[in-house]
């Protein structure tokens, strides 16, 4: 594959189609918009390409593109994709489609930067996925937060001031960590290159310091119990594509940091401290559905539905040494780490989609608190089946997405333990509860007031969106066997090195 | 013969005083002035004197530059009085307190 | 088989269902109805088919369609399991869906969501088909939740009515406890199989046994087989509405009657009986999962018909005898009567759907009432309808030569020959239940048909009998109720027709004892006379017949007289109270306790805003030492200067040892 | 002999003198003692044959900074009376540190001497040496840079201290040249066409 450097081409083109938005100026919105959906829709095709090279029979990297970067510091402009990047990379082109179009005739203010920060952001969230050195990949991790943090303050809602601070302080707390731990990394490998990170031998306690520095960056990403409050704050202050985003993508910088960084470079400390993550996994998954109950603000319920989700993510991946300890062999923690990296994908579509839908209601109510609403359905009899079946998805209906990576990590978790596998499960009623309650009050019932009388059905760009999600939701859910082929043998290999100890001989 | 244990021991005095001139003298300005004139001048002493009896030049090179930050510094000093004179009508140091939030 | 027909009988309903439920607006009321019934039908006659071919001496087939996913060696994948069992679950399923495809036109004839109701009935009978056509565990689990999706969907079909969405959340989430059991079951079938394919776990059920779980503080462990299998009863407990899970039957009554019949009494809260069954090789490995079985199940069938009695709204009466037969078939699973459990699931599907439609007719004729104090008398004024539905009635009580004596009686014989721990208070159950069956159908047949008329005006004023396109299915229904029974136990019961589907223990096998004294379906019927039950039926038709119409004031007597009872009875056991005001209300709580105290106090306000209002204390000290004072920084300056030098002077080892 | 006469005399006259800097209540005795200071430096410096520094000490301090104290000291009109209520409560706790300090410095170079010899008299030069001719090598090869550092440093002094104590009055008339140039015609006058209005 030397034709042409096709990550570096994904990487770069929406950063320049943003940069070449910015250049144009506000001045012309029309325009802008059309080549802010003309950019993020090549960029989706220009992924396509990466399935039909990709050999999933193997865990090496592909396409494989090396630069020398920095030389005094040894970082290298180091890219490639396996097979836990790619389905990631593939999300994130997705998911910025349906979010340029839902900004289509509701962004006003300064439209051609708004898009400009997505195109930007996407392109940046593609470069984490790809860089496979860690300097290349804190640059990305950080310069992600600038769109973001830009986009939520300027376009977001009354206390976006208080929201941004939260959200940009509790990220940049964790990536220092980060960039501690790949500091050391780098003074002990001579190089940032992340596979020279995972082959390096490190004893017990080293790895126990990087293990938390590490946890703590992804935790506040993912984000996992204690450290989600910011999630909740971010999501309703942010307009709906920064949520669509921040919920279907950034969050899962988390969940792919973990996998990628901290069971592979400290498999010895993850196998100490696993119990950890997956006690805080099961208190996100039973704690967070509680909370989720009470929420009287849709999007808040949607963001502690998310934290709840993410949940089975980090569950899943830090099964394997319970499951080991339990039954004496591996089988079986495939299963949670497939889980885990499918529920990543199907949340960032699901919760996607749901945040679109409220901001779709949104655009017409100017409210997010369900106490508003009431009866939609029968003003928007097309909206209100949309709404149902993601909810549905989101509550993990066999056939949507949304199952998939439950069933997987509830299967594997029995392994791990019963009460491991009886907690998650808790999940199949609390997700229902919180998710069909909200429906309940919302889309179903009487119409609740004049204004919600006064609702139009979705129009045809709407409608367009929704319906890609769908077809995605219902595809994911009923085939999901692609999918996890593509990821099969990384996963494989990951697990092969999380259950080599790296510990030196002494 | 003059030691440098005469010198030291000089600008070892030198120093203390001007030390205890800002102490004394907190609530002058002028005065802590020209008590850091003194506190350099102690300095320099020591320069001088182990340039000399070190028998290396270099000491007294920064005897000289010495001298030129301080006189930049009393100018400059200097002039930050007469501003603060002209708009407080007072140069006691416990006049100057806006800082102090 | 042909592989290709048998996907052809799940698509059909499903391609009917996509193309009415999208395109339902452009293809219009009546192509959408034709559609959805040409789809069923088609599923219906290839079920018949299949069945038919079976009986014939053709081999199960067991295959799979494609592949659903691929993980560490565990192969999920769609597939088919065509034995007797499930052969003979899709020729009820699709008949009785059938029945109610043709009956909705009528019923729903001034609905405006006519194409939704049969995209959703067309989807359900699909969603039906792929759970009891499945031959792995994932496919089951799929159908499982896919019903109760469906279920509601038709729950809250009319979604402006607060009560129907308050009964669809509370169906969908009282299931949903059922299917958190149902998951760990299966979770746990694939820890100790290593697959979620039938064959395969079956197989391996002895070897099951052998393991223990350490899940509580006992040392010992429980023996996994029987965790697993209460695991996979709570799933059937939820979805077959059995005590305590019971609580959303009655509710889904909200929905149009069509699908009361069909999904909340003839298929889908039998899936949970059909789900035991088939896993009849798992459940025979552990006794104790059988009693918790027989015990659930007696209780329901018993204490579920009590509140029948007490009922005056004709669907609902429905509804409990529906839980209570359910209870019925719970307790033959529990006894290990499998065969018999299946039996009776398919003569009550028959039965029961009937009864339903035959409500529905009478609701309709009624125009919308369904208090039973307000009918009286409607013998005359329609008499297909009253009919058919007294032919479902002696079906239900258990009238010999009716298909329900077949399956009841043998099911009571099962049960009493069963040496089961539990099994006598479930023989107590059952027998007391014919009593009570008797007693509340045919006060509900007395009330509804005969006696005076008690039509209020509006009734009166809109008053019709309903077409022939509601009265038809009536007719196909009863015909089955009434004769299938004599038909088919025979066959089906004693004459090994599940053969390998359905796997007894020879030490459990009471069907196996009870057919020792049969000697065809006419003696059978005869040597009723010499059983209790027959006359516990007859009593309570007399009983019904007594209190109804010729000393309706006795009951009001005796109503008042145990008042405590009857507030019992009205109340349901209290069991909606508990989980409004006590569950609901603690899980409320305890949402808002963690989200303002958890997050927002101690997360928040604790651990976010207490450090950085650590920072800013910290900040305010040190900033004191910043005083400002030129003396204070040179104080300071001199104290370190002092200090260095102090160091130099008396510190031990230093550079003046050289001089 | 005469040397250390020379210097023990000198020593105690800027003992002497840099007392009267700290204690005089009045800047102008308080300048002027320090004038006493530097001068008496300047002697001390000639004596161990730092010539060129010794003048320049005298040139630099005694003829432009202290002169420059004390315009500023004439210049204000400085309430001598206030500044001059006693010492400072702390004024103890300054006398101790000095003795202190005093003390350690003297203990120090007296007991620990650093790899020093301090009972060492300076290098004896050669009879052709020229202090100035070494300073002025050292700063104009070796030292070039930081000389022009220095250069520029008292640049900016000068600039910052004209512009610190620049005073803009009010009311004061300039010309704004640059104004001037770019004025425009059509600024200035206008030409209005319009119809005789009648006599009312």
């Amino acid at each position: 594959m030397h034709g042409i450097d096709i990550l570096s081409l994904l990487i770069w083109l929406p950063i320049g189609g943003g940069l070449a938005l910015l250049a144009l100026g506000d001045g012309n919105a029309r325009l802008a918009r059309w080549l802010a959906l003309l950019v993020a829709f090549a960029t989706f095709v220009l992924c396509l390409p990466l399935w039909q090279g990709f050999d999933t029979a193997t865990a090496s990297f592909q396409y494989v593109e090396r630069l020398s970067w920095i030389s005094q510091l040894h970082a290298d402009y180091h890219l490639g994709v396996d097979g836990i990047s790619l389905p990631l990379i593939q999300l994130t082109t997705f998911m910025t489609v349906p979010v340029i179009i839902a900004g289509w005739s509701v962004v006003e203010k300064r439209p051609a930067q708004y898009y400009a920060a997505f195109l930007i952001l996407e392109g940046l969230m593609i470069g984490v996925f790809c860089a496979l050195d860690a300097l290349l990949f804190y640059f990305f991790w950080e310069a992600m937060l600038i769109p973001m943090f830009l986009i939520i303050g300027i376009w977001g809602g009354p206390r976006r001031v208080y929201a941004t601070l939260k959200f940009f302080l509790y990220t940049f707390l964790g990536s220092v960590l980060m960039l501690v731990a790949l500091i050391y990394l780098y003074l002990a490998a001579g190089d940032y290159t992340i596979s020279g990170f995972q082959s390096l031998p490190l004893t017990l306690i080293e790895q126990r310091w990087i293990f938390l520095a590490f946890l703590v960056a992804f935790a506040v990403k993912v984000p996992m119990w204690p450290v989600h409050t910011w999630l909740p704050d971010a999501h309703v202050e942010a307009p709906t594509g920064g949520s669509v985003i921040l919920a279907a993508i950034m969050l899962k910088m988390g969940g792919y940091g973990l996998l990628r960084f901290s069971l592979p470079i400290t498999p010895d400390a993850s196998r100490e401290l696993d119990w950890l993550v997956i006690g805080l996994s099961l208190i996100a998954v039973v704690y967070i559905g509680f909370v989720a109950l009470m929420q009287s603000d849709m999007k808040k319920l949607i963001a502690y539905s998310s934290v709840a989700h993410m949940g089975f993510v980090t569950l899943g991946a830090f099964l394997a040494f319970d499951i080991q300890a339990s039954t004496g062999a591996l089988a079986g923690a495939v299963n949670g780490l497939d889980g885990a990296m499918v529920q990543m994908i199907s949340h960032g579509l699901i919760s996607g989609a749901l945040f679109l839908c409220i901001g779709v209601m949104y655009d017409r109510l100017h409210s997010r608190e369900i106490s508003a609403y009431g009866g939609v359905i029968n003003v928007m009899p097309k909206f209100g089946a949309f709404m149902v079946l993601f909810a549905l998805a989101n509550s993990g209906l066999p056939g949507t997405s949304g199952f998939v990576g439950e069933f997987l990590v509830i299967l594997a978790a029995f392994k791990a333990n019963f009460w491991y596998a009886f907690l998650a499960a808790t999940t199949l009623i609390l997700g229902a509860a919180y998710t069909l309650w909200l429906v309940k009050r919302v889309i179903f019932g009487p119409v609740a007031n004049d204004q919600v009388a006064a609702m139009k059905d979705l129009n045809g760009r709407e409608f367009l969106v929704l319906a890609m999600l769908a077809l995605a939701v219902l595809a994911l859910g009923l085939w999901p066997a692609p999918l996890v082929q593509t990821m099969e043998a990384t996963v494989q290999h990951l697990l092969q090195q999380l259950s080599l100890s790296k510990i030196p001989a002494v | 013969m003059i030691t440098l244990g005469h010198m030291l021991t000089l600008s070892a005095v030198l120093f203390a005083l001007s030390v205890a001139g800002i102490f004394i003298n907190r609530r002058n300005v002028l005065l802590l002035l020209m008590c850091i004139e003194l506190l350099l001048l102690s300095a320099n002493f020591n320069f001088v004197a182990f340039s000399r009896y070190l028998g290396l030049v270099d000491g007294e090179v920064f005897v000289f530059f010495i001298l030129t930050v301080a006189a930049a510094e009393s100018a400059i000093g200097l002039a930050i009085l007469v501003v603060l004179f002209r708009e407080r009508r007072s140069i006691n140091v416990e006049d100057l307190n806006t800082l102090r939030g | 088989m042909n592989p290709n027909l048998l996907l052809a009988i799940p698509m059909l309903p499903l391609a009917a269902a996509i193309i009415a439920g999208l395109g339902g607006r452009l293809i219009g009321r009546t192509a959408s109805a034709l559609l959805a019934i040409a789809g069923v039908a088609g599923a219906c006659l290839l079920s018949v088919q299949v069945l038919s071919a079976l009986l014939h001496g053709a081999a199960s087939y067991n295959a799979t369609v494609y592949t659903w996913l691929l993980s560490d060696g565990v192969n999920m994948q769609v597939g088919f399991l065509i034995d007797r069992l499930s052969a003979l679950m899709m020729v009820v399923v699709t008949f009785v869906s059938l029945c109610v495809h043709v009956y909705t036109i009528g019923y729903m004839h001034d609905d405006d969501g006519f194409q939704r109701f049969f995209a959703y009935i067309a989807l359900f009978t699909f969603a039906m088909l792929m759970l009891v056509m499945s031959n792995n565990f994932l496919q089951l689990f799929f159908g499982w939740e896919a019903v109760g999706v469906v279920s509601y969907l038709l729950i809250g079909f009319w979604y402006t009515r607060p009560s129907a969405i308050f009964a669809n959340l509370k169906a969908f989430l009282v299931n949903r406890v059922g299917d958190f059991g149902f998951l760990l079951g299966i979770a746990g079938v694939l820890y100790y199989t290593g697959s979620l394919d039938y064959q395969v776990a079956f197989d391996q059920a002895p070897q099951i046994a052998t393991h223990t779980l350490h899940i509580a503080g006992t040392a010992a462990g429980w023996p996994a087989i029987t965790v697993i299998c209460i695991c996979l009863f709570i799933g059937a407990m939820g979805k077959s509405a059995q005590v305590p899970l019971h609580v959303w039957l009655p509710d889904s009554m909200e929905g149009p009657t069509p699908i009361s019949a069909l999904i909340h009494a003839a298929t889908m809260v039998t899936a949970g009986i059909f789900m035991v069954a088939r896993m009849s090789p798992l459940f025979e490995q552990s006794d104790t999962a059988l009693s918790f079985v027989l015990v659930i199940g007696a209780t329901t069938a018993l204490f579920m018909g009590f509140l029948g009695i007490v009922n005056n709204d004709i669907k609902r009466v429905v509804a409990y005898s529906t839980l209570s037969q359910l209870g019925y078939m719970t307790v033959a699973l529990g006894a290990s009567a499998y065969s018999v459990a299946i039996f009776h699931l398919m003569t009550h599907a028959f039965f029961k759907a009937l009864l339903f439609l035959a409500a529905g007719a009478v609701i309709i004729a009624m125009h919308h009432e369904q208090d039973m104090r307000k009918m009286g008398g409607l013998r005359h004024r329609m008499p297909v309808t009253y009919w058919t539905s007294l032919i479902g009635a002696l079906a239900l009580i258990g009238t010999p030569f009716f298909s329900g004596f077949y399956s009841k009686d043998a099911l009571i014989e099962a049960v009493h020959a069963s040496h089961r721990w539990g099994s006598g208070y479930a023989y107590f159950c059952v027998t007391a239940g014919v009593f009570v069956t008797a007693f509340y159908t045919f006060r509900m047949i007395f009330m509804t048909f005969h006696g005076e008329s008690r039509l209020d005006h509006h009734a009166e004023e809109h008053f019709h009998d309903v077409g022939w396109n509601m009265k038809g299915p009536l007719v196909a229904l009863a015909i089955p109720s009434l004769l299938i029974g004599y038909f088919t136990v025979g066959p089906e019961l004693f004459g090994g027709y599940f053969g390998s589907s359905i796997r007894v223990l020879d030490a459990n096998d009471v069907v196996a004892e009870v057919g020792r004294d049969f000697h065809g379906a006419a003696s059978f019927a005869e040597h009723s006379v010499l059983h209790l039950p027959l006359w516990l039926a007859l009593l309570g038709v007399l009983s019904a017949w007594h209190f109804v119409l010729r000393r309706p004031q006795q009951a009001t007597a005796i109503q008042e007289r145990f008042g405590w009872l009857y507030r019992l009875l009205v109340n349901k056991y209290y069991f909606d109270w508990f989980n409004e005001n006590v569950l609901a209300r603690a899980s409320r709580g305890l949402g808002l306790a963690l989200w303002k105290g958890g997050d927002q106090a101690v997360i928040d306000g604790v651990i976010v805003d207490g450090s950085a209002g650590a920072v800013g204390w910290i900040a305010g000290r040190v900033r004191l030492i910043q005083s400002g004072f030129l003396y204070s920084y040179a104080f300071w300056m001199i104290v370190g200067l002092v200090l260095i030098l102090g160091w130099l002077l008396f510190a031990g080892a230093g550079p003046a040892a050289q001089s | 002999m005469l040397v250390a006469v020379l210097f023990y005399t000198f020593a105690t006259i800027l003992v002497v003198a840099g007392v009267g800097v700290i204690i005089s209540r009045n800047p102008v005795h308080a300048a002027l003692s320090l004038v006493l200071c530097f001068l008496t430096s300047a002697v001390l410096w000639l004596l161990i044959e730092a010539e060129f520094l010794a003048l320049v000490l005298v040139l630099v301090y005694v003829g432009a900074v202290m002169v420059l104290f004390l315009f500023v000291v004439m210049m204000l009109d400085i309430n001598v009376e206030e500044l001059k209520r006693g010492f400072t409560r702390y004024a103890w706790l300054g006398w101790l540190v000095t003795a202190i300090v005093v003390a350690e410095i003297v203990g120090v170079i007296v007991q620990r001497r650093l790899g020093l010899d301090v009972t060492r008299g300076a290098v004896p030069l050669p009879a052709d040496y020229s202090n100035a001719t070494e300073l002025g090598t050292a700063l104009f090869t070796r030292y070039a840079y930081a000389v022009e550092l220095a250069a520029v440093l008292l640049l900016v002094a000068i600039i910052a201290a004209i512009s610190l104590t620049l005073r803009r009055r009010r009311g004061l008339k300039l010309q704004d040249i640059s104004a001037q140039v770019a004025v425009r015609a059509s600024d200035r006058v206008r030409l209005v066409k319009m119809k005789a209005e009648p006599r009312s």
